[in-house]
This record gives structure tokens, C-alpha cells and sequence, in this order.
């Protein structure tokens, strides 16, 4: 059962991400992203870490992936159809070597090097929000704040970025 | 060693407001400045040096109320330099040495501040003028009553600073200006050498110190003298470097005609008597020191001895009046250098004394000719002014009189102690009294050849200028007066026994200078020779006396007729004085008027060298050249290079970096798969 | 008040720091922005004097205190303590601070909030770096003191400000880099951050020597000791006066302090090995700055040469490894504070009214300006050590301490040829004084200059005040430092760096003594 | 069939991939922006799957600090974009070259 839940959300999550990749619309794009962050939902399941799979489909397919839309639809004009000009044919190869050359090589060196199978099964209570809750603020308090700083940053680099003087129209 | 003298310490509070009453005056003067009316800025200034001398004389009373023996009043202000063993208080101390000093710098001080009301009158910075003067007051007692050498070390620096700000005194002329820069530097020539000897002195001392005393305080210096042999040498030609400096003694003399620029009474006051004399004060004040190393002594001698000929010589030639009279202070202040090089430091200390009497008066009695003559110093177009300024002539002649050593003037007596004892002792002999015999009658031909081109004959003046001559006023003829008696009738607290008198100014002194001779024992020759010129000076034998009158009396005639000579050479037959100065060829006169060229040649040999080498080879050659140019721009340049390099790929392209990127992780991983 | 003066180190570090984000957030209009960083400067100051009237001069230990557990679970902490040494530094930072507001009254225009709020930052900064007893805490601070300076040559700088600042950043930053791969070694052999873990270290001798050589270059180029100063004078003369006042009046005593505190007691076989070298290079940078000052024809110039030979007497203080010379070259660091520090003011002072510095261009000053002439030339010798003001004190000690050094193999040779940079100093210095202040006033530009107003006699008469005070009293420094010199150089003191040999290098006659009894030693002097 | 840790490390080779190469390919900002948040994803299923191995939360922990990156890079990445779409009229980041020197 594991193993078909993982087979089937891995196999979702990259046909998601490769249909993104190759779309011209943004929009739709974004749609295909959702649609691997919600096979991601699943492969976290998988793994027993049912809060990340849930936060998975609340924090980033539901607020993140709004956000992209959101934008995406303010950003309206033509440009956001497609984009103009497809890249060089001779170029393809030497944008796809690296990426490949990668693949192959984690995988060969995957193929090569077993870490064996998970343990058994997980102890009680694991990747529940307690447990979760239980060691970010715990061990990981300073951590957390940290990334509370990250956000706060964020939020006033975001306003400033937006923030528009008063007489300034749009241009 | 003496416990009768340290148990018998006095306190005497008194001593502090000796020396800071000038200091009151000077920042009363000096924050107020023109706000404050002239007269009261004057009574300010000349009150508080006049108290100074009061106190100066009570506190002169109370020591010689005293037994001899424990003459010494202390006034520890407070711990000045307190580190580990190193303790230096801040304090004062008053033994016969300074007393006669206090007396003398707040003595003649205050008559010149008196002169200076005349003289300053009419000058545009008068309270600055005053609040520089008694700040010089105060730095000069400071020196002198300084409990150790640390203290007079600052008022060493100190004097030297007041003396720079008063050559510089009408700084609108670029030579004052640069003359006060240079009394200063190479004062501080001198001080370098000062400050190694006090460093010298305090290492050697150091280990020795008992709990609680002060390492370069007089008393403990003296208490431990015998630590000091070892060094003894070493620290007195150190120290000695620092009195060449401010007593204006070859190599360093050479500021001190310069320091004429200054305003005349700052002449008469500091680089005639008092200031300039500190060197030999601090010598007589290390005496113990000194008697300990009969090199030092050796070297003391040769160079007062060598700078009173040098400047004698020098001084025949000069026109400017101050000119002459200050290479006439310098040839004096060789007398007194020589005195205390020949061990006879209480002989040192009266030509000190009466050398402040008679030179003030002759540089007070310039002034007055020179305020005559609206500020003109050449003496060519002088002459004939003493029919005009009366009281100027017959004081000046005093001194003259004075400074020739003629019987029963002040300068008699000290200077002929001093070829006395210059002759009688091992260290001078026959050959410095020649020297200084020579230059007796040398100073009495300059004097009377300045006296008569500036009061004889008629005046060579401008009709304009001629017109102005007028006697000064009061307040400058006074202190020239008072001088003059004192340069009469000074001499004669030290009157010699081989002439019937009893010496009371020795006597008064030889606590001071006797003291030194028990920490000597160790040192053997030294002290030995102390002895002899002590037992010397007691009167010794019959034979000694007759020769001490004979050596006087031919003194005197030398001394009557260099001043004959100078009277017939320069009154009656000017073309004697034309064929001197043509004399083989002219080149002799040259030299002496050129001052033997000697500021040239340091000129030549240390400044414009020294210049060039800061500006080309260190500025602009290490500073910008070698360490900026070569190693921070150096390393600079490479990175420069690499970058513009690097910048072929900073194409803009955001996608190719991100290709790059991904080439990265590609090697990244390769690597790590080749690893294993 | 408990609640302030149970963390007054906090306090009075942070306590600027708050004002530098007011001043960056809130109080942005120009007048209040000014009287705010003066208020904040002067409560700094005041909040600093609680430290002097209650330090305990009696012990070298660190007091008030403060440690709390920070990161690494506790191996990292936030320490700050404070000794004697610490104590006098502190002080002529918050004693400088107003002041150095004050005199941006006229001088800053342009972005007045930003400049202030750098100003008040950095002296957080250096505050911090005085207290802080936790290794990872000081570099944060001493890291921290890079940025607002830069900031302040590199905006409110001169014509070259941007040359002039990169300069200073890299200078400084290489050094620092060292140092920190120096500390993170440490870090690993002490397991904690903490100064007294790294006291506790027993370092092999090779490791000793290249951990002081990292240290060493960092602090070499803050001081600077020659050869790495040449970022100074491009510092100081395209520097606006405030920054130039800061520099030379407290930043560049980092070096000397990081030396004392950091470089010193924890390397002392660092130490044998390289003082001989370092107090030659000491003594190179004296009489090589003092003869490069003498040509320069731009006075803010000449004066940051002067720093050059300045500092070099304290780096020579503290190599000279007696108590006496250590003590003096704390004393030289206070001293060059206040008179550099007027200095650079002064020099501010003639640029606001002329707009150059150029001395060739000036000439005869003291006819229109009695009063700033006459302070001008209080500082200049209180700057070449007139005995009397605390430069004399402080050299004084250097010099006597080196000449009496038992250590250093040539202290005598080393202690004449640095005194020769007293007579340099006063060749220097009176030219300068005199080229433009005595002479004729030939050019027409300098008719008619105001004579110091108010506000600048308020900022500069403190300082003359002080220059006299440490002159006459020393005690009052001495005394609070004596305990805690003796203390940090205890390792030092521990690796038997006593006397034995008179070394007399100058061909004077050795003075024999009976086996090095009573000369300077490490340990606290029984006698007093 | 037993899953093991390579599997996961796998997939997420492949995503990480498959983000990388979009990432290179595309030329419009917000899809770039996509990619990266595709590649994110992947390194969030290695946190987890190295949590699953070891029993430890801390992945779980770290996947959340992720979320919380990713949020605050798409905030401001978008908030950029914006701001050059509303100068430039274009998202294209072949047009955008300015970065260069």
C-alpha cells in the first residue's frame, strides 16, 4: 500500500513539474505547480509526516501558490501568455547536459550505495503536530525565532518594495 | 646619610605660592585679557611677581635662621608620577642654592616687569605680553625650586616655552616667528639628551630606593650618590647635553643671538639673566653627581672655556647692539660653565648672580637706546647719546665696568673666583685660565667698543630719528638705576679672603655643594680634586695668597686695558678699526661676522638633508611609492586583473548564471561520485 | 537604581544604539535629530561616570559583571566585564561622544539623522568592544565598528571619500580576517568562547606564534604601526572632522587595547619572540612619522602622520613589557584621545570657515583669531608632550619603562632612538603652528574669519581641561589602572619575564647590581 | 516491495531536476520563480525522508523552516517583479540586463 501511494504521488509530482516546465501560459504553469505541491502532500503521507503533508497543501499549495496567481493576474498584459521567443534550437543541448549529467549521476551513485530500507516502523506519535511542535520549540526554539526574523524581514522588504510614493502614478 | 637633615625636614607651605602667584597673575592676564584696563593689568602682573619676591625673602629669612647644616625647607604639594617604584611628587624645596636663585629670577623679574610698563606701553598686546612674562616667572621658579628633576624638567620645558612665545612675541614678522621656533627646537635638542640622563639616572637609581622616596627627588639622588658612580659619567655628559641646549654652550648656542627678535626686556629677562643660567643651575644643583665623574668635569670645563672664546670673538665683530650683548651672554655663561666644570660651582652660581644684575642692566639700557632711537639696533648709526639719555649712559657704563671686571664692581669678583679657581684646580690648569684670561680682556675691548659707537662721537642718525631721542621714563630709568647699584655693590657679599673679606656667599652655599663630597669618597679623584679646590679656596698658604692677588691684579689691568684699547681703537683713530677689519685679507673679520658660518653649516648638513630625505625618499618614495603603490595597489591590481577577467562572463544574462549554476552542481556531483 | 545599575555595562553600550534607531526610524527632522544624539550622548556619558565612581581600583579583576548564556549552550556567552583598562577607554569614548555631536552642529548638513545615528552606532560598537569578555562578542563589535565608519567616510566624506573608504574596509577587514580564523582555533581548543577559557590554554609554542602573528596583524593595522598605516592619512583627511575626531581619538586605540587585552596575555611566547621586532618596527613608525609629518602640506594630513608616531610610542610601551611602559602606553592613549582628537577639531574648525586645509594657504591666523590661536597651541604642545600636560606623563613612562626594559634586548638603543622622536614632534608641530598662525596675513581670504563661536569653545575647552588635569594629576588614571595591568599581564609575568640582564646596549658603563632586586617586576609592588 | 531512503532520494533527484532545467529554460520571471519553488520541494521530501529514516522530528522542523523560506522568497521575489514589471512592461529576464556591468 506504501509503496503504490508512493509510486503514484512521485509519478504525479514529476508529471506536474515537467507539464510546468514546458507551459507557455503562466497561469497555467501555476496550476501544474499546485498540482505537483498536492502529489507532494501525498509522498510526505508516505513517509508518515501527516502535519507536513497537510501544511504542504495549506501553507504552499493554498497561500504560496495564490500568491503566484495573484500576481500573475495583476501582471495581466500579453507577456504573461508566453513568451515571444522560443530559446535557440542549438542551445537546448547545453541547457540540458548539466541537469541530465546530474540526474544520472545521483542515480548511479544511488544505484551504488543503499542506506536499506526504513525502520519498521516509526515510534508512536511520530510526525504528528505534537511531536512536530514538541522539538520546534524546543531544541529548534532559536532556530524558530530566527525564521520569524526571516519573515519580519520579509513582510517590511515587501511593503517598502510596494510602497509607492503618493504623487507617483503608475508609469 | 645626613639623617640629621631628613629628620629635620621643615614644611614650609609658603613655597608654593612663591611660584604660583606668577601663575595667578598669568591666567588673571591672560583669560581677561582685554577686557582688563592697562594699569590694571600691569599692577596684576607686577604685583604678583613683586609678592613673589617677598615671599621669596621671607622664606629667605626663615632659612638662614636655620642651623647651616639643616638649611632646607620642603613643600610636598602632592604624588605627582605615582607607579610601582616610581614615585615623582609634586613639590618644592628651598635650600641656599635656590634661595639665591628665587632671589635673583624674582628679584630681577620683578624690575624688569617694571621696565616692561615703560617699554611695553604703547604695544597692541600688552596683557598678552604680561601674562607671557609671568608665566615665565612661574616656570622659571618652578625650575628652581623644584623638589626633584622631574620638576625641573618642567620648568625647564616650561621657561623654553615662554621663551618661544616671547621671541615670537610680534609674530607678524616671519623672522621672529622662526627665531622662537628655533630657540625651541634646539632646546629640545638639548632636552632629548636631558631626558636620556634623567632615564639613565632613574634606572640606575631605581633599585635602590628605600620605601617611600622619591626616585629623582635632590635629596634621595644625593642620599644614594654612591649608587650613581658607576653611571656617573654617562649621566652628567646627558644631562650636560640638556644645559649645552638652554645655557646656549657650543653645539647648541647657537639660538640664543637669535632670540634677540624677542621685545628687549624679554632679552634682559631670559636669555641674559635668568633663563639661560638654568643650565648652570641645574649643573650646581647635580653637583654630587658631577664630583663623581672628573671626565664629565673635564668636558664641563673645555666646552664653557671653548664657547667663552668662541662667542667672545664673535661678539667684536657684531653691529647690532643685541647682537653683541648676546654673544656677550653667551661668552659669560662659558665663564660660568668652566667655573662649575672646575668644581667651583658656588664661584658658578655668583657670576650667575652677578652676571643678572650687570647683563639685565645691559640689555635694559639697549632697550632704552633702542626705544631712543625708534627700535633701530644698528649701533653705525648710533653714537653721541649720552649727552641726550643721561641716566641710560652712566648706568650702562656701570655694567660695562662691571662685565669688564673692573675692582670693586660686581663682575670683579665672580669672574676673578672663577679664573682663581680655574687656575688652582686639576681639571682647569694653566691652559683654560689662558683661554678665559684671553677672553677677560676680549669682553672689556667689546663692551667698551659697543659703549663708545653707541654714546660717543656724533650721532650718525637720520635727522628724523634724531629728532625723537628722549630719555625713557621712569618706569624704565628705575629698575635701571637699581640695577646698576646692584651691579656695583653685588659683588661684595662674596668679597675673598685673600683681599681681606670673608666670602659670606660661599659660605652660604657650601651645604649645598660640601654635601656632594662624602657620596664622592668612592669615587676617589674626584673628590680629591673637590678637596683641593676646596682647601684652595680657604686661603691655603702665604704663597697661595700672593699668588691669588698677583693673578687679580693682572686680571685687572688685562680687563683696563682691553677697555683702553677698545675707548682709543673706536673714539680717536677709526682707521685702526678699518686696518682690523682688512687684516690679512679681510677673511678673519668675515668669519667672526659670519659667526664662523655655523648656522649655515647645520643648515647645510642636517636640515636641508633632513628635509629631502622626509619629503622624497620617505613620503613620496616608502609612504606612496613603496607601501601604497607597490603592496596595497599591488595586490589591488591582481584583483583588478582577475576581475575584468571574470567580468567576460557577467553578461546580464540572468539565465546564464543560472546555467552556470547548474554546470557548478554537475562538477559538484561528479566530484562527489568520483569519490566514491 | 537597581534595575540600571545591576546591568550598567549593558546599559551604557546599548544606550547609544537605541538612539542610533531612533534616529534612523523616528526622529528623522534635523533639529531634534541633533539635540536628540546630544542627549543621548551626554545620558551615556553620565550613565559612564557610575562606572568610575564605583570601580574598585584595589583588584585587576573584572567588575559589573554581566554573563548570560548565549549560544552553543552556554559555551558562547554574552560577557562583559570590566577592569582598569577597560574603565579609562570607556571614558574617553563617552567623554568624547557629546562632543564630537556638537561639532557636527555646523559642519553636517546632509543627511543629519543618518549621520548622527552611524555616530551613536559606532560608539555602541566600540563600547561593546571594551566590555566584552567573550571572544565571539568582541568580534562582533569590533566587526560592528567597521560599518558605521565606513559609512561615515564613504558618504560624508571629501573629494576621495570613496578610495579613502574602501581602503580603510580592507585594511581592517583583512586583519580581522585572520584574527577570526585565530579565534575559531581557539574556540576548538578551549571549547568555549570565553577570554578566561582561552587564558586557561596551555598552547604549544608553535601554535602560540602563529595565533599572535593572526591577532597581532589584526590590531597592527588598526593601530597603525608601520608599515600598514598608509589607509590613515587617507582616512583621516577625506574623513568629515567628526569621523576624523573618532579615529584618531578612540578607534585607532583599539589596536593598542586588543593588544594589551587579547594579543598579549594569551601568546606569551608570541610575545619573547616577536617584541623585539615589533618595538623596532614601534620605534620606525615614530621618528618614519614624525619625518614624513614634517613635509606634508595639508594639516589634517601632517596631523594623522602625527598619529602614525604617536602610536607608535604606545605600541613600544606596551613591548617594552614593563608594568611602567605598559601602564604608560594606556596613558598614551589617553593622551593622544584628547590631543589628536582637539587637534583634528581644530583643523575642522579653519575648514568650515576656508574650505581648505592647505597650510601654504593660511598664514597669520593669530591676528583675527586671539582665542583659537591660543587653544590651538595649548593642544599642539600638549601634542609634542610639553611636561606638565599628560603627553609628557605618557612618554615619560613609555620611555623610562623601555629604557629600563629587562627584556627587551635593546631597550636602551630603542628608548634614544624614540626620544628622538620628541624633538621631531616639536619641529613638526611648531612649523606648522607657525606657518599658519604667526606671519603676516598676505592673503585676503583670511581677513575677516570669525573667532570661535560658542559652541566650538564648549566642545574644545573640555579637552584642554583635561590635557592640563591628566598632566598635573596622573594619579587619577594611574591609580585606577595599576591593579588591572598587573593582572592582564600576569601570563605574562608567569613565563618568567623578569629581569635578569641589565641589558646595557649603549656603550655605557653597566651598572652592577645586586641580581635584578628592585627593578620593574610584573607582580604588584609590595612596596606601595 | 519495501520502500527504502533511496527511493525518496530519487525522487527528489528528479524534481530537483526537473526544477533546475526550468529554471534554465524558461525566460519568464514568475515561472522561474516557480521552478525554484519546485526545487524546494524536493529538498523538503530529503528532510523528510531523512526524518522517516532516523525517527527524528527535526526534519519535519526543518521542512517547516523551508515553508516559511519559500514564503518569504516568493514575497519578496514577487514583490520584486512587480516593482520591474511596473518600470520595464516585460517579466522577460533576457530583456532584463541591467545587472550586467
Amino acid at each position: 500500500m506504501e509503496a503504490f501511494l508512493f509510486w503514484t504521488c512521485g509519478a504525479l509530482m514529476v508529471f506536474g513539474g515537467v507539464m510546468m516546465v514546458l507551459q507557455r501560459s503562466a497561469v497555467v504553469a501555476a496550476l501544474w505547480l499546485v498540482f505537483a505541491f498536492i502529489a507532494a502532500a501525498g509522498v510526505f503521507a508516505v513517509l508518515s509526516a501527516p502535519f507536513l503533508a497537510i501544511m504542504q497543501v495549506l501553507v504552499y499549495a493554498g497561500a504560496i501558490m495564490v500568491l503566484f496567481l495573484f500576481v500573475i493576474m495583476m501582471l495581466q498584459g500579453p507577456v504573461m501568455e508566453g513568451e515571444r521567443r522560443r530559446m535557440a534550437l542549438p542551445l537546448w543541448p547545453g541547457a540540458a547536459i548539466p541537469p541530465l549529467a546530474v540526474l544520472v549521476l545521483v542515480g548511479g551513485w544511488l544505484g551504488r550505495n543503499s542506506a536499506g530500507s526504513f525502520p519498521a516502523a516509526p515510534p508512536a506519535g511520530f510526525g504528528s503536530p505534537g511531536h512536530v511542535a514538541a522539538a520546534m520549540l524546543g531544541r529548534y526554539l532559536l532556530a524558530f525565532e530566527l525564521i520569524s526574523i526571516v519573515l519580519l524581514v520579509a513582510i517590511i522588504g515587501a511593503l517598502s518594495l510596494g510602497h509607492r510614493e503618493r504623487n507617483q502614478t503608475w508609469s | 646619610m645626613h639623617s640629621p637633615v631628613q629628620e629635620s625636614l621643615v614644611q614650609e607651605s609658603l613655597l608654593r605660592w612663591i611660584v604660583l602667584l606668577p601663575l595667578l597673575g598669568a591666567a588673571i592676564n591672560g583669560l581677561l585679557n582685554r577686557r582688563l584696563a592697562r594699569p590694571v593689568v600691569g599692577a596684576i602682573a607686577c604685583g604678583s611677581v613683586g609678592l613673589s619676591f617677598v615671599l621669596s625673602v621671607v622664606a629667605f629669612a626663615r632659612l638662614a635662621s636655620l642651623p647651616a647644616e639643616a638649611r632646607l625647607l620642603t613643600d610636598i604639594v602632592g604624588s605627582w608620577i605615582v607607579y610601582g617604584p616610581l614615585r615623582v611628587d609634586l613639590g618644592f624645596a628651598l635650600d641656599p642654592l635656590s634661595a639665591v636663585m628665587a632671589l635673583v629670577v624674582t628679584g630681577v623679574g620683578f624690575l624688569i616687569h617694571i621696565y616692561s610698563l615703560g617699554y611695553m606701553s604703547h604695544d597692541k598686546g600688552f596683557a598678552r605680553f604680561f601674562t607671557y612674562l609671568n608665566l615665565f616667572i612661574f616656570a622659571m621658579m618652578t625650575l628652581v625650586l623644584g623638589e626633584n628633576l622631574l620638576m625641573l624638567f618642567v620648568g625647564w620645558e616650561g621657561v623654553g616655552l615662554c621663551s618661544y612665545l616671547l621671541i615670537s612675541f610680534w609674530f607678524n614678522e616671519e623672522a621672529n616667528a622662526i627665531a622662537g621656533k628655533k630657540a625651541f627646537v634646539v632646546n629640545r635638542v638639548g632636552d632629548f639628551g636631558f631626558l636620556l640622563g634623567i632615564f639613565l639616572l632613574g634606572a640606575t637609581l631605581l633599585p635602590h630606593l628605600g620605601a617611600g622616596e622619591g626616585l629623582f627627588s635632590f635629596r634621595t639622588m644625593q642620599h644614594h650618590a654612591n649608587v650613581l658612580a658607576p653611571a656617573a659619567t654617562a649621566i652628567a655628559l646627558l644631562l650636560f647635553v640638556g644645559a649645552t641646549g638652554k645655557s646656549a654652550q657650543i653645539p647648541l648656542y647657537i639660538w640664543l643671538p637669535d632670540a634677540m627678535a624677542g621685545p628687549t626686556p624679554v632679552s634682559a629677562l631670559i636669555h641674559a639673566a635668568t633663563m639661560v643660567t638654568a643650565g648652570v643651575y641645574m649643573i650646581a644643583r647635580m653637583n654630587f653627581l658631577y664630583v663623581l665623574s672628573p671626565t664629565a668635569m673635564q668636558v664641563v670645563a673645555i666646552v664653557g672655556a671653548a664657547t667663552a672664546l668662541l662667542a667672545a670673538t664673535i661678539a667684536m665683530t657684531q653691529n647690532d647692539i643685541k647682537k653683541v650683548l648676546a654673544y656677550s651672554t653667551v661668552s659669560q655663561l662659558g665663564y660660568m660653565m668652566l667655573a662649575c666644570g672646575v668644581g667651583a660651582f658656588a664661584a658658578g652660581i655668583f657670576h650667575v648672580m652677578t652676571h643678572a644684575f650687570f647683563k639685565a642692566l645691559l640689555f635694559l639700557g639697549s632697550g632704552s637706546v633702542i626705544h631712543a632711537m625708534s627700535g633701530e639696533q644698528d649701533m653705525r648709526v648710533m653714537g653721541g647719546l649720552h649727552r641726550k639719555l643721561p641716566v641710560t649712559f652712566w648706568t650702562f657704563l656701570a655694567g660695562t665696568f662691571a662685565i669688564a671686571g673692573v675692582f670693586p664692581l660686581a663682575g670683579f669678583f665672580s669672574k676673578d673666583e672663577i679664573l682663581w679657581k680655574t687656575f688652582s684646580s686639576d681639571v682647569g690648569g694653566v691652559p683654560l685660565y689662558a683661554i678665559a684670561f684671553l677672553v677677560a680682556g676680549l669682553t672689556a675691548f667689546y663692551m667698551m667698543r659697543l659703549v663708545v659707537l653707541t654714546f660717543h662721537g656724533e650721532n650718525r642718525a637720520s635727522a628724523e630719528v634724531r629728532h625723537h631721542i628722549h630719555e625713557s621714563p621712569w618706569t624704565m630709568t628705575l629698575p635701571l638705576v637699581v640695577l646698576a647699584v646692584l651691579s656695583v655693590v653685588g659683588g661684595w657679599i662674596g668679597w675673598p679672603a685673600f683681599l681681606g673679606g670673608s666670602n659670606h656667599f660661599e659660605h652660604w652655599l657650601a651645604p649645598v655643594f660640601a654635601s656632594g663630597g662624602h657620596g664622592a669618597a668612592a669615587a676617589g679623584h674626584g673628590a680629591e680634586a673637590l678637596a683641593h679646590g676646596a682647601a684652595a679656596a680657604h686661603g691655603g698658604g702665604h704663597g697661595e695668597v700672593a699668588l691669588e692677588r698677583g693673578l687679580a691684579a693682572a686680571s685687572l689691568v688685562w680687563g683696563l686695558l682691553g677697555l683702553s684699547l677698545g675707548f682709543l681703537v673706536y673714539s680717536r683713530r677709526t682707521k685702526v678699526a678699518d686696518s682690523m677689519r682688512n687684516l690679512a685679507g679681510g677673511w678673519p673679520y668675515r668669519v667672526l661676522l659670519n659667526k664662523y658660518y655655523v648656522d649655515e653649516a647645520y643648515d647645510g648638513a642636517i636640515l636641508r638633508p633632513g628635509f629631502r630625505l622626509s619629503k622624497t625618499v620617505l613620503w613620496k618614495g616608502i609612504d606612496a611609492g613603496v607601501i601604497d603603490g607597490l603592496l596595497v595597489n599591488g595586490t589591488a591590481l591582481v584583483v583588478a586583473v582577475v576581475g575584468s577577467l571574470l567580468r567576460l562572463m557577467q553578461n546580464g544574462l540572468v539565465r546564464f548564471y543560472a546555467w552556470s549554476f547548474s554546470v557548478g552542481v554537475a562538477v559538484f556531483v561528479v566530484y562527489l561520485s568520483l569519490r566514491g | 537604581m537597581p534595575f540600571i545599575t545591576d546591568h550598567i555595562l549593558s546599559w551604557v553600550t546599548f544606550l547609544p544604539l537605541a538612539g542610533a534607531l531612533l534616529l534612523w526610524t523616528v526622529v528623522r527632522r534635523e533639529g531634534p535629530a541633533r539635540w536628540l544624539a546630544l542627549g543621548v550622548a551626554l545620558a551615556d556619558f553620565v550613565l559612564s561616570l557610575h562606572l568610575w565612581f564605583h570601580f574598585d581600583a584595589a583588584t585587576g579583576v573584572d567588575q559589573f559583571v554581566e554573563r548570560v548564556a548565549w549560544l552553543a549552550d552556554g559555551r558562547i556567552s554574552y560577557h562583559l566585564g570590566m577592569d582598569g583598562i577597560s574603565l579609562m577607554l570607556v571614558m574617553l569614548t563617552t567623554f568624547l561622544g557629546p562632543l564630537v555631536i556638537l561639532s557636527t552642529w555646523r559642519a553636517i548638513t546632509d543627511r543629519v539623522a543618518e549621520f548622527l545615528g552611524f555616530v551613536l552606532l559606532l560608539q555602541a560598537a566600540m563600547l561593546g568592544t571594551f566590555f566584552a569578555r567573550d571572544m565571539l562578542l568582541f568580534y562582533v563589535f569590533w566587526e560592528a565598528m567597521l560599518i558605521p565608519m565606513y559609512f561615515i567616510i564613504g558618504v560624508w566624506g571629501g573629494q576621495r571619500r570613496l578610495y579613502a573608504a574602501v581602503k580603510f574596509f580592507i585594511f581592517t577587514m583583512v586583519g580581522s580576517v585572520f584574527m577570526l580564523v585565530g579565534i575559531i582555533y581557539l574556540y576548538f581548543q578551549a571549547g568555549s568562547m570565553d577570554l578566561a577559557a582561552f587564558l586557561a590554554l596551555d598552547l604549544p609554542r608553535q601554535a602560540q606564534l602563529w595565533l599572535f602573528a593572526a591577532f597581532f596583524l589584526a590590531f597592527a593595522i588598526k593601530v597603525p604601526l608601520f608599515p600598514l598605516h598608509t589607509w590613515l592619512p587617507d582616512a583621516h583627511v577625506e574623513a568629515p572632522t567628526a569621523g576624523s575626531v573618532i579615529l584618531a581619538g578612540v578607534l585607532l586605540k583599539m589596536g593598542t587595547y586588543g593588544m594589551l587585552r587579547f594579543a598579549m596575555p594569551l601568546f606569551p611566547e608570541g610575545v619573547t619572540t616577536f617584541a623585539p621586532a615589533i618595538s623596532v618596527l614601534a620605534v620606525i613608525g615614530i621618528i618614519y612619522g614624525a619625518l614624513v609629518a614634517l613635509v606634508q602640506p595639508d594639516v589634517k594630513k601632517l596631523v594623522a602622520y602625527s598619529s602614525v608616531s604617536h602610536l607608535g610610542f604606545a605600541v613600544l610601551g606596551l613591548f617594552s613589557l614593563t608594568p611602567l611602559g605598559v601602564a604608560g602606553s594606556l596613558y598614551q592613549m589617553l593622551a593622544h584621545g584628547l590631543s589628536t582628537g582637539a587637534l583634528f577639531l581644530l583643523v575642522g574648525v579653519i575648514y568650515e570657515r576656508r574650505h581648505t586645509r592647505e597650510i601654504s594657504e593660511f598664514g597669520g591666523l593669530a591676528h583675527g583669531m586671539p582665542v583659537y590661536a591660543t587653544i590651538f597651541l595649548i593642544t599642539t604642545l600638549a601634542s609634542i608632550g610639553l611636561p606638565g600636560m599628560a603627553g609628557f606623563v605618557a612618554e615619560f613612562m613609555i620611555l623610562f619603562g623601555t629604557f629600563d626594559s629587562a627584556t627587551l634586548v635593546h631597550g636602551r638603543l630603542l628608548a634614544v632612538l624614540a626620544a628622538t622622536g620628541v624633538v621631531l614632534g616639536a619641529i613638526y608641530m611648531l612649523w606648522m603652528y607657525q606657518r599658519v598662525f604667526f606671519g603676516r596675513r598676505d592673503n585676503p581670504k583670511n581677513e575677516g574669519l570669525a573667532d570661535l563661536s560658542g559652541r566650538e569653545l564648549a566642545v574644545l575647552l573640555p579637552l584642554v581641561l583635561f590635557m592640563f588635569w591628566l598632566g598635573v594629576r596622573p594619579g587619577l588614571v594611574l591609580d585606577r589602572i595599576e591593579a588591572s595591568v598587573a593582572h592582564v599581564m600576569a601570563p605574562l609575568a608567569a613565563q618568567g619575564m623578569t629581569p635578569p640582564v641589565h641589558g646595557a646596549s649603549l656603550e655605557i658603563p653597566a651598572v652592577e647590581l645586586p641580581d635584578g632586586q628592585g627593578r620593574f617586576v610584573f607582580a604588584k609592588p609590595e612596596m606601595r | 516491495m519495501v520502500l527504502t531512503l533511496n527511493h525518496f532520494l530519487a525522487l527528489a533527484a528528479v524534481v530537483f531536476v526537473t526544477g533546475m532545467a526550468g529554471f534554465v529554460v524558461r525566460r519568464n520571471a514568475i515561472v522561474m520563480l516557480m521552478c525554484i519553488e519546485l526545487m524546494l520541494s524536493a529538498v523538503n521530501i530529503v528532510f523528510a525522508a531523512f526524518a522517516r529514516h532516523h525517527g527524528d522530528a527535526g526534519g519535519h522542523v526543518f521542512v517547516l523552516m523551508n515553508f516559511a523560506v519559500a514564503a518569504a522568497e516568493a514575497a519578496i521575489g514577487l514583490a520584486i517583479l512587480v516593482e520591474i514589471y511596473r518600470r520595464r512592461r516585460t517579466v522577460d529576464v533576457d530583456e532584463l540586463k541591467s545587472l550586467m556591468e
